[in-house]
């Protein structure tokens, strides 16, 4: 294993280290793992809290700030964070207006959210909602099962409902907004490479030099299939394919993120865009807005995902507003 | 039943202390399993949650069941994260308050403390049996030292019992399709590896039957 | 070698078809291979160049925009562009104010905008200057070599630059202004492994697993030395030190990059620049301004880059004005 | 001197055709020998260049030699890019230019003007002997071309001679430490491999010399 790190058991308290001091606009309670805004949000504004394991950079700390997060709990290397931690954050960013909880739906993160709601119920009288993103088409959804992965779709649900609660609107209000985008968007993943998890040592999975994953989550695990490699066009294909037949699409406007999972340089994700972009068109999907690069990725992972949410003029006005964090930025 | 035929508090520290010396020696092995059908952290995972545990539980030593199987629990929740984190975390805590304020458990206190533990594992996870979790190695050992304890068998023989069970449990999810979890988003795939928190809850067993051996 | 892409010798042609559609206010001249800011800026006002080999993406096209450049030509990958496209491009952008074409260093770079410089001055009247950016300080100066590589400080340069442009400085102004940033910054590079170059289907070269390059420049070369793999911190006394070694930051407030090379996941990045601003605070080097992330990359090498620029109170100002590209955006 | 002794434009069609199929057959060479020190794409280069020179010359053939260097020379400043277009291109320009408006040359007049193209490398790169660039070839190409044909030979001999040297001026870089072009920021650790563009020079005097000869 190589990577840039000082011991397997310290990546995280090291890199939160460099989070503080790349980013003033930042604070970072080192102690519970957190990463706050500096400045807080006006009082009486719903506050949203994220989090979730770490390796998956920008997300979510990246994503504190100004129009989208309030606190972001880091959590070991793809391992959920605890409940103290988001109980802490929640108690701290609550400005008398309720916190919303943005989950990743997986089985540790959800546990661990749900403890910290209600122990921050029980405690602090804050009024704590929750949204579990599940827009992972690569898994079946079943009540039997653990259900679809959250993935890409939770830094678009960021954008957007970050952006309305900005605007002052209640927490039902933000609520019903996240549970909309939720609803609204889907995810497909595949991985060329696996990644390495620092305190595992080596690869998670082996993949050989002819083979890829196709329907990867972005903790590392293998993918629903392994198939022969393809060229870019017949991966965006592979992609695109299970999201539209998942979701109709209609002739609604589309925000479309092609993400890299870490390890793919931007060429490829521009070039991986422009065959994804070309098969939405001919499928008649109209893309109003659309985001290229790593933004919630797998640690070195080499590979990528598609996100396509259905927007409404609301959705994209969301989406356009302004925002000011480390990883996305603009309109301020 | 003789009695002497309890765990005291010395014996469930021993347990907790042979538990972590258990995850510790086979924390790359876990992980290994972990990285067939998951994301390859549950041998880091369980190894770093025990050592916080018996961290805490010598810095404080308790006097009662309550009061150790708390802190331990706590100590889980804080420290582990995943989905161990909490699963593990409960066991401990509804054991200990199931087993109450007491300095030591005959075999039926102890079983039926594990069973209460085992209510909150479900309570919380949503575990049935086949579904690949730990509920699998969980179930049939406290089934096995239930028979056990019901045809007159000491604590050490309801424990090996128990340990036994475990084992042949965390050897059956071998063959399943995982519906819990994780490894649930492998399918058909997650079929033919052995379960990491089945195989960790083994080594709970196993940890126990050597403490309360005679 | 598994990347996303089409063909080996397509890549840049489906690059620039992904850059066109993910891009609204960028304008793609395929035939030419040039990234053009949708809307141009004001007449009157100085033009901005750049360009090189493709493959250290967002370098040069995502710098293209409001407040950096005005144009980028995209060569083959690793390759510099040719003159035709920097003579177009220069043609272009001109605003009646003059052009600087924003050069690094490499041999084929400089041939190559030297030829367009003498197409666009005889053929146009085009007032055309040049700055050659040079701050590698892994490569020894000298006469008789072909000097430093140019490296990460040109995308500091750029956001500077391109920010006193913005401001109707005149093309002597504006080339004082790029020459000052040029002897004022300093950059320092390692690899931990070689990238893949689309069309050589292989990895430039071989690493064992407990070695590293230290001093590679962005192009996939090998470097000034291979050594043992070391900790973050004892990479970053690595980088740090050559660069100290060779430039008196004084007291002055700098402008420092940690720069990844591609493959190296933002987790990493962070941590290293953690490590990095410890020890160069403990040299007594005053950090204003910092920038963490993948700017200037080497496909998919994994790696990074040190570059600290010695600034004043302008040019941390120009630092600061308002940037709208795809790989720089803040204040607007 | 003979006059068949002369190469025609038919010749030197043929002669960048051979110049073409050398590169394209050596391409993964040529861009492994880049890759020990420096950017892995010389081969592709040469080859992505010397296809576009042959699909132009063949679109619009010329009659004389200044005409058809010119598009061979723009050509490849046009499609080239790197270090190799500028110089490849100078080379074949300056060619042309010296040339002249002529429908063949002999052997002197083709010396005289590949040493305006040398010279016009040297301008363009300001290459030195000993740098360990393509003028380690050419620069001895040329002079023993010379020397041949002050000796009397025929245009084969002297194309031979010009081959045979610039082969031995390519072997002749390998020991040596680069001072000009990307190798050069590797100091010490460039000796020890032979240069990618005396490499493809050493190629260009092979296809003159088979073109050529009787
Ligand atoms: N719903 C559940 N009920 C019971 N056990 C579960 C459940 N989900 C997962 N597990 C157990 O947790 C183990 C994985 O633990 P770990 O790897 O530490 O957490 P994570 O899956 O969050 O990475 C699985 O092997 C399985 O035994
Ligand atoms: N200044 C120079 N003068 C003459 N030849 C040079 C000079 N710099 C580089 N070269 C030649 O160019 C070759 C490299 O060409 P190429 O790989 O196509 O371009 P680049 O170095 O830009 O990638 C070198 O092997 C060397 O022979
Ligand atoms: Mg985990
Ligand atoms: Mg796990
Ligand atoms: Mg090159
Ligand atoms: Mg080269």
């Amino acid at each position: 294993m190589k990577k840039l790190i000082n011991d397997p058991d310290r990546v995280l308290a090291d890199a939160l280290r460099g989070i503080e001091a790349a980013h003033a606009d930042l604070r970072v309670d080192h102690e519970n793992r957190i990463i706050y805004r500096a400045i807080p949000k006006d009082h009486g504004t719903v506050a949203l809290v994220s989090g979730g394991g770490s390796g998956h950079e920008p997300l979510h700390g990246g994503f504190v700030g100004f129009g989208m997060l309030d606190a972001a709990c880091a959590g070991e290397v793809f391992t959920s964070p605890t409940p103290d931690q988001m109980q802490e954050a929640t108690k701290t960013v609550d400005r008398g207006a309720g916190v919303l909880h943005i989950v990743k739906n997986y089985t540790g993160d959800v546990m661990n959210f749900e403890m910290a709601a209600e122990l921050a119920a029980m405690e602090a009288s804050v009024e704590v909602r929750t949204v579990v993103v599940n827009d992972d088409v690569a898994v079946q959804d079943s009540l039997y099962t653990a259900g679809r992965r959250g993935v890409g779709l939770t830094v678009l649900l960021e954008k957007i409902v970050g952006a309305g609660a900005e605007q002052g609107r209640s927490l039902d209000e933000v609520v019903a907004l996240a549970e909309k985008v939720n609803a609204d968007g889907r995810s497909m993943g595949m991985a060329l490479t696996s990644c390495t998890v620092p305190a595992a040592g080596k690869p998670t999975f082996d993949l050989p030099e002819d083979q890829m994953e196709i329907g990867i989550g972005i903790h590392g695990e293998p993918g629903r299939h392994r198939v022969q490699m393809g060229t870019a066009s017949e991966i965006a294909q592979q992609l695109v394919e299970p999201i539209l037949g998942d979701l109709d699409f209609g002739s609604s406007p589309t925000i479309v993120m092609l993400n890299g999972m870490g390890g793919t340089p931007l060429i490829e994700l521009y070039l991986m865009y422009g065959d994804v972009a070309a098969i939405l068109e001919k499928h008649g999907v109209t893309i109003a807005r659309s985001l290229v690069g790593n933004y919630i990725t797998s640690l070195d992972m080499a590979g990528c995902s598609v996100t396509v949410l259905r927007a409404d003029d609301e959705i994209v006005s969301l989406w356009d507003a302004p925002v000011e964090t480390s990883g996305l930025r603009w309109g301020r | 039943m003789s009695t002497t035929d309890t765990i005291t508090i010395e014996g469930f520290t021993a347990w907790l202390a042979a538990f972590r010396d258990r995850v510790t020696e086979h924390r790359s092995y876990l992980t290994e399993l972990d990285s067939a059908i998951g994301d390859a952290d549950h041998g880091a995972n369980m190894a770093r949650g025990m050592a916080a545990v018996m961290e805490k539980v010598g810095a404080s030593p308790a006097t009662t069941a309550d009061e150790l199987f708390k802190t331990v629990g706590m100590t889980l929740v804080t420290s582990v994260g995943g989905a161990s984190g909490p699963l593990y975390g409960t066991l401990f805590l509804r054991l200990g308050m199931t087993a109450g304020a007491v300095a030591e458990c005959d075999a039926a206190a102890l079983s039926s403390a594990l069973r209460a533990g085992l209510d909150g594992v479900v309570a919380r996870g949503k575990a049935e049996a086949g579904d690949k979790t730990m509920f699998d190695a969980m179930a049939p050992a406290l089934d096995a030292m239930d028979a056990a304890i019901a045809s007159g068998a000491s604590l050490a023989e309801a424990t090996a019992a128990a340990r036994d069970a475990a084992a042949a449990g965390r050897d059956a999810t071998e063959p399943l399709v995982a519906r819990k979890g994780r490894a649930s988003y492998l399918g058909e795939r997650s079929a033919g590896h052995l379960d990491p928190g089945a195989t960790s809850t083994a080594l709970l067993f196993d940890a126990l039957a050597e403490v309360t051996a005679s």
